[in-house]
């Protein structure tokens, strides 16, 4: 048999009329952004795992000579990035009416809550009661609370950006769908804290 | 796009210039850090004469003190190998991880002896008052030389990339490479017995 | 596979035979036998029977598949160009007769992985084996080497030693492993197989060769500079020698005789020896090197480096760097009147 | 269009017209519009001019093709240290090296092997190779592929200066605690390998995420699951086992150790509660899926190869994805049977030999597929079919040697000896650069437009063969006569003198080997035969289209009917027109059955992916220093997403956004 040369082709239809925006697990990026949630998160797991590993080579937990975790303030922060939701889903909604001024009003709510949640999360680490370097469990709890930490950081930038671009310069139609994507990646962030949370301050009261 | 590539590559010459010239800084630094040196042949050398000052003052004209070069203060493996030395020859047992406690401490500012290499030296081979056993007869002179660059990591005085981190003990005391520097400055009086 | 034991028996054979011509490459010297294929006890004996056993099904099944390969390429090669020649088209009972072909190959792979599983689990229980009471060693790894204690009911009589282990023969010895500093691993190839040193971990074997002999450990597990040179003679005496041996070794060092060998005992307390080394009963009791009651009559120097003559001493303390560079040892610029003194004064450490 | 289905074989995957394509009716296309369409899209694609161009290139074919130089590069700097090892082992207490030195050389020549040469190579043939095997215009993520290139050579520099610092690490690739920990490590030289594995996983998880993204979007229509390539289908398995395995390495090192080094955690610190067999364990759980990353890849060249070469569909498809799959699970299983000789329960040690053990199935079953294919196909002897036979004599070793590992009580024997080191090579010599060689030769001239030379490469084909046996066979009766490794020199005493001396000769062969390939591939590139777009005949979609494929890969998008769409559909070639051609688009396709989704607006060219990378290099090796660099390395960070962003929202364009169930024209 003979191979079709590049030029021999024969056309089977067009696609011409496909859409070229779409939301959700339609989009690229949606995948992509899927893609590092999952790198993220069994990341974190790996780290909890290790957590534990090393909860067996103490008998008390917290150590002896070491306070529990003080709980207020990651409980505030808890309630304000469960709250934060609200505005990224409405962001998210608004995206997919393609409505820009709700989208930017509730980028610019978005960013608002979600700005104080990394400065609050410096206390949080302080209220581990515990440093890196005092053992190993100082080190474990703050590499759990940390490495979230980072990844918090990246998306509260993530959000500042966009609500900055939107509201300083004119945005292209795709960026709607970018917009709720990185709702989606939000409410990934706040769905992994919340096992953090309870494992690292709220955990040592428990076991 | 042709004028802006031009650009680029005169650009892309300079830059390959300026990573060479950082190349060559990294190896100046690198280099003595990373080194092993196994045996100094022949040993390094002693300090002619033991430099020991105790006050500031001094008779007659100012006498210009001998710089000894400290072989090993920049030298990583050779600092942990001081350190390795001085559990070993338990010097804890008097100055307690450097803290201090029947012996004067070793990470603070103040240095009775001096806190020169030379002095340093001269303090460890022959001993001071008040206890400090002389080494040199216990110590070949390149592990007094390694002692020397420990005892000064203490309090920081040689660079961080030479000072040690933790090590796989109880933690007694921040580990040398992050302990602030202390500006060393003479006693104004010497160690009363204790 | 009923076939099993009956490889074995040849694995058995087949076993002496190349294991002789690869230990006429191997010579013993003063370092000792260090091979696996040579047993000189019960457990390796039986991972030996294990691993014949798995090589000759192992070599079986590689031949079998190099030659399907090779014949599959040659007797129907061809030397045309691609596009001159169809794709074949299987018809359906060929098909078939392959699917068939496949799955019998792969149930014969599960069959011959579930045999190596079965045998494998037997001689890993035969070496689980845990006998009821043992003389006790304590082998402790340092960078770059060993210290061993013969424990002992009564603390008294503890006696320590290094960079040598004397076993007997013929009845298993508990060897407790730790580590000092970074993780080692101690294996005697002849005796039975390894077991890692790791600090914060305890983990014990058991010694049991039946064969007296000097056999030759060596650290396996990469410990820094000077892992090439961290060995371990073990020497295996009948019960009776080793009984003498352990109670003449409990004895304190013998005071020297002779001047010179006194004179090197002043210099060996005096100087920076004993700032590193210990000697039992006498004022040294450095612990950064190995401890020396007993160098006299060891096989070798510098864990298992050198043999043991007085060149060979003396210019180990004189200039140990050129020989194992990183040792911990620092030269030693001694008269040569006062070396002399001091090797005289080791020798006389029996 | 003839339906094709007639000359196929019941037993061959069911061939059906597209469905649910906008229009059914075949209609041939005119050249002249062709023609017309390819400048244009070439005028759309193609890079620009000069250094700006080349640096800003997000092509991935251009970006693969730096990647595969450079790892092979890298595998050529790995051979010279293996050649420097060999030398000093070559005869007892040899002092060519001293022991600093050595094991220098020999950490740098793991890491190097494993890290910045087997791995990127691979998942870089998967960067090239995939976009073309799917038919699709481009891959998933261009900028983060260029972006991941960058960064993996930033990690390529940083080891090299550093080995020429006399900083290079020298605690083995496994970097086992506390040996490299802050007290027995001092210096820097393990930092440089902490941080040089973050390097390399950033660039690896990148590709991963581009990889399974194009393979599950981005595939031509018709081309459902059960029809992807099996070269694509080993490259997503492996994509998702770097997912799983690579961020286990980079927490290890990265956050526990070089964390350890640096600011005093107690991770490692057994008196603080730390534990120095976390690290094994941790390193294990990456390392062992590591081998199986890097092999898989070439299993999955073997298939296309032997097809083509033996001109049969190959046997068994679906039984050699599931093993793919298989091995890709069990892979995550097995990582205690590399600490046998450490203290851990006896249950546990017989639970990890059964699954070492049984996890030679799925690999058995390929290998016994390609012999059948082989057996009732008409094979042709080519240099890559040479270095097929090559596989099958070393790898089939190597994996037998694997299975005797597996018991516990052998493996305490031999574990951290030459046994090891010659089962490891055999394994990855075998099974992924054997394969390598024989992929460099049939895809080269997709690559160049240029065929090999096939006299030059059968010498080095056997060359190879007969060097990687001489080399490493020796070495399993060395580490029975309790030879370990990773020793810088032995006693003569030993014996181990005559043995060496030959592993040695053997490494020359492989030297030769290698060099002869070089030389085929310089010559070869500049004036080997025309290829065209086909050279083989062979069936995948990578080969409809011209060689070297242009910067759009494909005139329209193909259309595909079956496993083998060139062999089932025969010409002309079937596609679906109405991407536009004035700007960069990619056809998405639904998931499972792929049929046409949507058009997706492709990015451009960018600066940014090289500025990032040089970011993150700051952060990396400035953090060795001091802390600092990662507050400082953090906000340039932020900086580069900002810039990052903005050129990505910069020109606005009528779209046909489809949301909440209807589709609106809106810019």
């Amino acid at each position: 048999m003979t191979t079709p040369s590049p030029t021999r082709q024969e056309s089977l239809g067009s696609v011409r009329d496909l859409p070229t925006v779409t939301f959700g697990h339609r989009s690229l990026m949606w995948w992509g952004t899927l893609g590092f949630m999952t790198i993220e998160g069994w990341s974190l797991a790996l780290i909890a795992a290790m957590y534990f590993y090393i909860r067996q080579n103490f008998l008390t937990w917290p150590p002896i000579t070491i306070p529990l975790p003080s709980v207020t303030i990651p409980t505030i922060n808890l309630v304000l990035m469960v709250a934060s939701v609200v505005p990224a889903w409405l962001a998210d909604r608004a995206a997919r009416r393609l409505d820009v001024g709700a989208v930017k009003l509730w980028l610019l709510i978005s960013t608002l809550m979600s700005l104080p949640i990394p400065i609050l999360r410096w206390y949080e680490l302080w209220s581990l009661n515990v440093r890196w370097d005092t053992n190993a469990y100082g080190s474990a709890a703050w590499l759990l609370v940390g490495s979230h930490a980072t990844l918090l950081i990246l998306d509260v930038a993530d959000t500042v950006g966009l609500t900055l671009f939107y509201w300083f310069k004119r945005m292209p139609i795709k960026a709607m769908s970018d917009t709720s994507d990185n709702s989606f990646y939000w409410y990934f962030m706040v769905a992994i804290w919340l096992p953090v949370y309870l494992i690292v301050y709220v955990g040592p009261y428990v076991f | 796009m042709c004028s802006r590539s031009d650009q680029w590559s005169v650009l892309g010459g300079r830059w390959s210039a300026v990573s060479v010239m950082t190349a060559v800084a990294l190896l100046l630094l690198g280099c003595e850090r990373e080194n092993r040196r196994f045996s100094e042949n022949p040993p390094t050398a002693s300090p002619t004469a033991s430099a020991l000052v105790v006050s500031q003052l001094q008779p007659g004209p100012a006498v210009v003190r001998p710089q000894v070069e400290a072989p090993y203060d920049d030298n990583a493996w050779a600092v942990s190998e001081g350190k390795m030395l001085f559990n070993a020859m338990n010097c804890s047992g008097c100055h307690f991880q450097g803290g201090g406690g029947i012996g004067p401490p070793l990470m603070d500012a103040e240095w009775i002896y001096g806190s020169e290499p030379d002095q340093v030296f001269s303090s460890i081979a022959d001993g001071r008052p008040n206890g400090m056993p002389a080494w040199k007869y216990k110590l070949s002179t390149q592990q007094i030389w390694e002692l020397v660059s420990y005892v000064r990591s203490l309090s920081s005085l040689i660079p961080k990339g030479a000072r040690n981190g933790r090590d796989d003990h109880m933690m007694t005391k921040p580990p040398e490479s992050s302990t602030p520097q202390t500006k060393p400055k003479m006693a104004s009086t010497p160690p009363e017995d204790d | 596979m009923a076939r099993g034991p009956r490889c074995v028996e040849h694995a058995r054979r087949a076993s002496r035979r190349v294991a002789s011509g690869i230990l006429a490459v191997a010579v013993a010297g003063c370092a000792g036998s260090q091979n696996v294929l040579d047993p000189a006890g019960p457990p390796n004996r039986s991972v030996n029977h294990l691993f014949w056993a798995m090589l000759i099904v192992s070599s079986i099944i590689w031949v079998a598949v190099v030659v399907a390969a090779l014949w599959a390429l040659i007797s129907r090669r061809r030397r045309t160009r691609e596009d001159l020649e169809p794709v074949v088209i299987v018809p359906n009972e060929r098909h078939r007769r392959e699917v068939g072909i496949v799955t019998g190959l792969v149930g014969a792979t599960v069959v011959i992985l579930l045999l190596f599983l079965v045998y494998d689990f037997t001689v890993g229980r035969a070496l689980a084996e845990r006998p009821s009471r043992t003389l006790t060693i304590e082998l402790i790894g340092h960078q770059w080497w060993w210290e061993v204690h013969y424990i002992d009911p009564d603390p008294s009589k503890l006696m320590v030693d290094a960079n040598e282990l004397h076993i007997p023969a013929g009845e298993p010895v508990q060897v407790k492993l730790s580590s000092q500093d970074v993780i080692h691993s101690f294996w005697v190839p002849n005796i039975i197989g390894k077991r890692d040193l790791i600090p914060g971990y305890t983990s014990s074997l058991f010694l049991d060769a039946d064969k007296p002999g000097v056999y030759h450990a060596q650290c396996a597990e990469f410990c820094g500079l000077e892992h090439a040179k961290m060995a371990l003679p073990v020497i295996v005496h009948s019960r009776a020698d080793f009984t003498a041996w352990l109670a003449e070794a409990r004895s304190p060092a013998a005071e020297p005789s002779d001047s010179s060998a006194a004179e090197g005992k002043k210099i060996f307390l005096a100087g920076t020896c004993s700032s590193c080394h210990a000697v039992t009963g006498v004022e040294a009791y450095g612990t950064i090197g190995p401890n020396l009651t007993h160098i006299g009559s060891r096989r070798t120097i510098a864990a298992g480096t050198l043999p043991n003559t007085r060149g060979n001493l003396g210019g180990w303390i004189v200039d140990p760097q050129s020989i194992k560079p990183g040792a911990r040892m620092p030269s030693n610029q001694l008269a040569g009147k006062d070396l002399r003194n001091l090797i005289d004064y080791l020798e006389t450490l029996k | 269009m003839t339906n094709p289905a007639r000359r196929l074989p019941p037993n061959e995957s069911a061939v059906t017209e597209p469905a649910a394509l906008p229009d059914a009716t075949p209609v041939t296309l005119n050249e002249d519009v062709l023609i017309d369409d390819a400048r244009r899209l070439e005028m759309t694609w193609r890079d620009g001019g000069g250094l700006w161009g080349w640096l800003t290139t997000v092509d991935h074919k251009v970006i693969a093709r730096r990647y595969i130089i450079t790892a092979f590069l890298m595998f050529i700097a790995g051979g010279l240290e293996a050649g420097m090892m060999r030398m000093q082992l070559a005869r007892p207490e040899n002092t060519f090296l001293g022991p600093d030195r050595y094991n220098q050389i020999f950490t740098t020549h793991g890491t190097t092997m494993m890290f910045l040469f087997a791995v990127p190579i691979m998942t870089a043939m998967g960067l090239y190779f995939v976009p073309l095997m799917v038919g699709a215009r481009s891959i998933a993520f261009p900028r983060l592929n260029a972006f991941g290139y960058y960064t993996y050579l930033m990690g390529v520099i940083f080891l090299y200066v550093s080995l020429f610092l006399n900083m290079a690490p020298d605690a083995g690739w496994t970097a086992y605690v506390p040996l490299s920990g802050p007290e027995y490590s001092p210096g820097h030289r393990v930092d440089v390998w902490a941080q040089l594995v973050t390097f390399t996983e950033i660039a690896a998880l990148a590709a991963a995420v581009n990889i399974i993204v194009t393979t599950f979007k981005m595939r031509a229509p018709g081309m459902s699951l059960n029809r992807i390539p099996l070269f694509v289908w080993a490259q997503l398995v492996v994509a998702f086992m770097i997912i799983f395995a690579m961020p286990a390495v980079a927490i290890a090192s990265t956050l526990q150790l070089a964390s350890d080094r640096a600011i005093a955690t107690h991770w490692f610190n057994p008196a603080e509660g730390g534990d120095a067999l976390l690290w094994q364990h941790i390193f294990w759980f990456f390392g062992h899926p590591e081998v199986y990353i890097i092999f898989l890849p070439g299993l999955g060249f073997i298939t296309p190869i032997v097809e083509t070469f033996c001109r049969r569909r190959v046997f068994g498809y679906t039984a050699i994805v599931l093993s793919n799959i298989t091995t890709g699970f069990f892979a995550f299983g097995l990582w205690v049977h590399h600490m046998f000789a450490t203290p851990i329960p006896e249950l546990g040690q017989s639970l990890f030999t059964a699954a070492s053990m049984m996890i030679a199935i799925p690999t058995g079953v390929q290998i016994f597929c390609w012999l059948v294919t082989m057996f009732s196909g008409r094979p042709r002897l080519t240099t890559a079919m040479v270095l097929i036979l090559g596989f099958f004599i070393t790898f089939v070793n190597g994996g037998l040697t694997g299975v005797m590992l597996a018991s516990v009580g052998f493996d305490k024997q031999v574990h951290d000896t030459f046994f090891v080191v010659a089962h490891l090579h055999y394994v990855l010599l075998g099974g992924a650069v054997t394969p390598l060689f024989a992929a460099f030769y049939f895809w080269f001239p997709k690559v160049t437009g240029r065929l090999m030379n096939e006299t030059l490469g059968k010498w080095q084909a056997w060359l190879f063969i007969i060097g990687v046996n001489l080399t490493f066979f020796p070495m399993h009766i060395l580490g029975l006569n309790g030879m370990p490794r990773r020793i810088y020199t032995y006693l003569s005493q030993t014996g181990w003198g005559p043995l060496n001396a030959l592993v040695s000769a053997g490494a020359v062969i492989i030297v030769v080997s290698v060099t002869l390939f070089i030389v085929n591939a310089a010559m070869s590139w500049r004036s080997g035969l025309l290829a065209g777009a086909n050279p083989w005949d062979s069936y995948g979609l990578e080969w409809a289209t011209p060689s070297p494929a242009p910067s759009y890969n494909f005139l329209n998008t193909p259309v595909v009917l079956g496993r083998h769409p060139l062999w089932d559909t025969g010409s002309p070639l079937p596609v679906v027109t109405g991407l536009r051609t004035d700007r960069r688009e990619v056809l998405v396709t639904t998931t499972f059955d792929a049929q046409p989704d949507h058009r997706h607006k492709h990015p451009t060219a960018s600066i940014w992916p090289l500025i990032m990378a040089l970011v993150m290099a700051e952060l990396w090796i400035g953090s060795i220093f001091t802390p600092w660099a990662v507050l400082g390395g953090v906000g340039l960070t932020l900086l580069c997403m900002l810039g990052w962003g903005w050129q990505s929202t910069a020109e606005t364009d009528v779209e046909r956004v489809a949301t909440e169930g209807r589709i609106v024209e809106a810019a």
